[in-house]
């Protein structure tokens, strides 16, 4: 059921959001850990922003039933086809009983959260660093840079060249894609210093973006200051509400000498690179 | 038509579904229009600014939740500067939340938030504070005796005492919140768990502990409800783990007069609201006309005398 | 090959897994070989014939149960000669059960179970009773060590206190318990509840209330075990909603060194051997030795001592 | 799994009962209340007594898991076909589930459990009276007093006609079957009083057996007292363990002047109709 929010008396500080029970497309596993889930998505929750999220309330199977909601970056919303993509890692009792949802069942989804990633009209070059199942929540921030004119590139961290994914996606939006591996040993911290350097030698960067892991933070939030290269990273914390009631989602941020606690449903979960902190 | 308008004391609420503290922000008006609840109650603040707990704030049980959150708060006159202007633009009454760490501080929030615009003050009796050794006033009779006088002293607006579940003399404390001067009882806050995460071996929760909250709170916090209802003549506010109408139903039969709902609006943003109609259709299709005719209605007459005051489970 | 024995004082346990009292018989023999089991805990009995309390005395709430059996007895006399010989033929240490009204009612059947073949008497001190108002001795510290220091004078058998969670006071109870004797405490019995039926408004239990236990109770009782574990140097017996061997180890985890499981008997009678089977392998695969590795290793350094003690939730 | 009871060193007081998963062969509506369940089941839950029960742990279905097991009369036990029936009513949470159960689907079942109705050898005239899912409990009876070459009258007592299930299967049994119903006025007390006491008067009745309404449980205490007819009644009891463990199914029993409490899943569910007390 839809209520009303037509009599809304507050200045909406946050876009409209949506409760909706959505049709499952397809949900396939592809590869050993991750799955794809397509939903049939009405139009109303297909106006996102890059770097977005929906609180998905996990299908119950097998007398088990996750209680709270899961948060899930935007992989991809296409409003022309009216379909919403997630990239998923089965990791817990949520991740796998929505690993088990099948073609033509029903999710409840509850977004789009959070404030996205921001590209500045005045940034030309754009390099993302992602690992692991942040190439989902960049994958729509690469989109709508190369639609905006951008010239992008993408290093794509894996631990070996079978986890990999979204590379074609990369490439085929017009990224340009580099791939660096443990198994191949090119993943290293000073390996990927030693690339991006090079990058920024070359063509010139503007702005990094990222999200995950400490280890790329640091070396960013380094690079960015010697550069003096801005930088967004997306967080992630565990949720309760979604939509900035429970306060539980706070990281800390360094701001103005200070440390501020924000909350990554509402303020996050894109932060200032420069103002994370590591955790 | 059913009615179910309800009234705590002065304060007339045209349903008894609101919401509970620290489960509710502005934020939910994304989701429906918030004039639809009886009332709104704001998260609980406290005097001076605080950043709350470490992370991880919440995490999962079988079916249920524990928080603990702390109470993060900007503080009084931000509230009052910035918080209570939002729900001016509402019809349905503003509950204000408050805690303080001593009495002193207590009083001072409470004559602070005694400003127009607020109908009635819920004080949070139930969390742990620094002159009790941590313990929450409501734990205790005395206590919660000695803290409400003081708060009744402190100003003249209507005065929601909340309780812990955290203790094993409900009906005392209930008794002597009435007599330190409470209007409402709201029966009750989260109950004190754990959970370890067997992989890492650490506890689930940055805080070590936190509140249980959810489904497996219902039948604690009814049973609370009911001793409450049975031992005082103020109005009762049911709340823990409602999350169907047959929910709201069970504590209104029990002798509460409103429900708050938390968790479940986690869950589903739009619980509150469908309780509101199926509260409406429930009633109706059981030939109520008034939901006031529901409230502690319970047939507890077999029951002896002696077993309603009974606090240990057989 | 895993070690499982512990000990719990002097009685040597071949593993960690017993039944809760209240939820096990020798008809689960009908089900498997009690030899595979740690100990034998009995029923709790009185020193008189009772016949409990009226019916229904079970009903369900969302995922767990209630109950209020009260405590149906022979008596003592029947138990003694009756109940102890039919557990003389298992190796597994046997566990008795016990409770009374009064204090020298409580220490007259302490006496009286003290025979040969009792390995250790559990008492029961989590029950309402009639000198403290229907109030449990193990609500309060100062009824908990008087008790104690009665039944301790009243028997050489290792004693167990069983303790409930209708108390705000869980570290000064156990500790009470401790300096008046206990040898181990048992953490813990049911918790106060409630539910009704709403479309015959009754309670669903004919005695109104009952005790919650099943998973809802699990946060709560592992809360209690772990701030017992760290208040006292007696061995602490884990014992609230124990269905899956994360449970058991959250337990172990958390400080028990020993585990009773109770209503999940009910829904799957084979769950006590299946639990043995499946912390063997558990160990196993974590790579420990022995259980005792695994007892106690919580990773709570990061917080802070006082947070320990924490007896509201935030 | 299932654990050895080799060693069981007590003197078994109670037959031999298993908890087995059976795969359900099939779950068909019969009207529009009543189901009948055929489960795939092993021999040894098949040694069954008349009057004794399985406790089943239902299904989990969309969400809703009911937590206790459910107590269910034998409907019928077909050691040759290794089939187990149960007839039942959908009433709330359990049984609802169970309706939703599909073939090919497995169910865990405990039993057979308590104990059964007595046929003494004796006793030639047996009188049947049953009403709604009291049918259910009274078959497999029926089909032993058969076995047995007894005299059987059933008395079947519905709602409506439509209502009356089983009864072509006591007559397949060969039982002289009656049918009354609300619908025809034909139930009423007076009614049945009239039918019993003319069956006694015509071929004689020794023994009553019955189950479920306090109005049956009077009239027959009434007439098993007038005629010295003896009785036994199969009693219904919350239950939670179903084996005897936690001593919440009793019901209260009159016997040598005094008032006794006794398990239904462990001495009952059947007892002596004149013992048996109403509720
Ligand atoms: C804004 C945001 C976007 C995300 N986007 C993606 C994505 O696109 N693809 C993807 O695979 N994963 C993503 N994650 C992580 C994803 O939410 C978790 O993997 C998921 O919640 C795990 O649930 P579970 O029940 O399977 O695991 P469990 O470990 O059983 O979960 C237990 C609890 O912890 C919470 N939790 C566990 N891991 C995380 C985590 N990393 N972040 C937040 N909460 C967590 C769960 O929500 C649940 O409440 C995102 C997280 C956030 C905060
Ligand atoms: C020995 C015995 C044999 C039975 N045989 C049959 C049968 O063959 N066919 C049939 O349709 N029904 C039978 N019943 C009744 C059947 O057990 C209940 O209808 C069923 O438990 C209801 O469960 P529910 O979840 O659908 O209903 P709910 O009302 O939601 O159940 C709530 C709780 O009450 C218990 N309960 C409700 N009604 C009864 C009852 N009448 N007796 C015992 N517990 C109850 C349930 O088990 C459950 O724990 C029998 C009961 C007993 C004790
Ligand atoms: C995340 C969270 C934060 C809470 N914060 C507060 C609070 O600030 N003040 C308060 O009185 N209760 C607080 N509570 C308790 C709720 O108001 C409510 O009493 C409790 O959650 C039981 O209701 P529920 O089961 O419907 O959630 C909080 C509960 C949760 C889950
Ligand atoms: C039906 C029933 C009867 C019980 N009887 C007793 C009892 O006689 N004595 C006792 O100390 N605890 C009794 N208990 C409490 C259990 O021993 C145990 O402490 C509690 O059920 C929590 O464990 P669980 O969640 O594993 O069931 C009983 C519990 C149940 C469900
Ligand atoms: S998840 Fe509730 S505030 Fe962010
Ligand atoms: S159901 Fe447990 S004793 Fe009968």
């Amino acid at each position: 059921m839809t209520y009303t929010r037509a009599e809304f008396p507050i200045e909406s500080h946050s876009a409209p959001f949506h409760e909706v029970d959505c049709q499952v497309k397809s949900n396939e596993a592809i590869n050993d850990e991750y799955y794809l889930l397509i939903l049939n998505a009405p139009p109303e929750i297909l106006d996102c922003k890059p770097g977005q999220f929906f609180h998905l309330l996990c299908p119950s199977k097998d007398g088990r039933s996750p209680y709270l909601r899961r948060p899930m970056s935007i992989y991809g919303y296409f409003p022309d086809k009216g379909e919403l993509h997630f990239l998923y890692k089965a990791v817990g009792e949520g991740t796998r009983t929505m690993a088990q949802l099948e073609a033509g069942e029903r999710l409840n989804v509850l977004g789009p959260l959070g404030s996205g990633f921001t590209i500045r009209d005045e940034w030309q070059n754009l390099l993302i660093v992602a690992r692991g199942v942040g190439l989902a929540t960049l994958a729509p921030l690469a989109q709508e840079a190369l639609r905006k004119g951008k010239n992008l590139t993408a290093i794509c961290s894996a631990r070996s060249p079978e986890m990999l994914m979204s590379v074609e996606r990369f490439r085929a939006l017009g990224a340009n894609v580099l791939t660096v591996t443990d198994s191949e040993g090119t993943s290293g911290v000073d390996d990927l210093e030693g690339l991006i350097e090079s990058r920024i030698a070359q063509s010139g960067v503007d702005v990094f973006y990222t999200c995950g892991s400490n280890r790329l933070l640091k070396l960013l939030q380094r690079l960015g200051a010697k550069h003096g290269i801005a930088g967004e990273i997306a967080l992630e914390q565990q949720m309760a509400c979604g939509i900035g009631m429970c306060q539980c989602c706070v990281r800390s941020l360094r701001r103005g000498g200070e440390i501020v606690y924000e909350r990554v449903c509402k303020e996050g979960p894109v932060f200032d690179l420069q103002e994370a902190m590591e955790w | 038509m059913v009615d179910l308008a309800v009234k705590i004391g002065s304060v007339a609420l045209k349903n008894p579904i609101m919401p509970a503290s620290g489960t509710f922000t502005e934020d939910l008006a994304g989701v429906f229009d918030l004039d639809l609840l009886g009332a709104h109650v704001t998260k609980t603040i406290t005097p001076e600014k605080r950043i709350g707990n470490p992370t991880p704030r919440v995490c999962e049980v079988q079916g249920s939740m524990l928080n603990s959150i702390g109470i993060p708060s900007k503080g009084v006159d931000h509230f009052v500067r910035e918080i209570v202007p939002i729900y001016q633009k509402f019809s349905a009454p503003l509950i204000v939340s408050i805690s303080g760490n001593t009495m002193d501080e207590f009083a001072r929030i409470c004559e602070k938030v005694s400003v127009p615009g607020v109908a009635a003050i819920e004080v949070n009796i139930s969390c742990p504070n620094i002159e009790e050794d941590g313990k929450a006033f409501a734990m205790r009779p005395s206590t919660t005796l000695r803290v409400m006088k003081v708060l009744r002293g402190a100003t003249d607006l209507p005065l929601w005492a909340k309780l812990t579940p955290n203790t094993g003399e409900t009906p005392d404390v209930a008794r002597a919140a009435e007599s330190g001067g409470a209007d409402a009882l709201v029966v009750s806050n989260t109950l004190l768990s754990m959970a370890i995460d067997v992989k890492t071996r650490k506890p689930k929760l940055g805080n070590l502990m936190g509140g249980l909250s959810g489904p497996a709170l219902k039948p604690i916090s009814l049973r609370m409800a009911y001793q409450c209802a049975k031992s005082v003549n103020i109005p009762v506010i049911g709340c823990g783990g409602i999350e169907t109408v047959e929910d709201v139903v069970e504590y209104l039969i029990a002798g509460a007069s409103a429900v708050q709902v938390g968790t479940a609006t986690f869950v589903n943003p739009t619980t509150m609201p469908r309780l509101i109609d199926d509260l409406r259709a429930w009633l109706f299709a059981e030939k109520f006309q008034s939901v006031n005719d529901l409230i502690g209605s319970v047939r507890d007459d077999e029951a002896a005398d002696s077993v309603v005051f009974m606090e240990a489970a057989p």
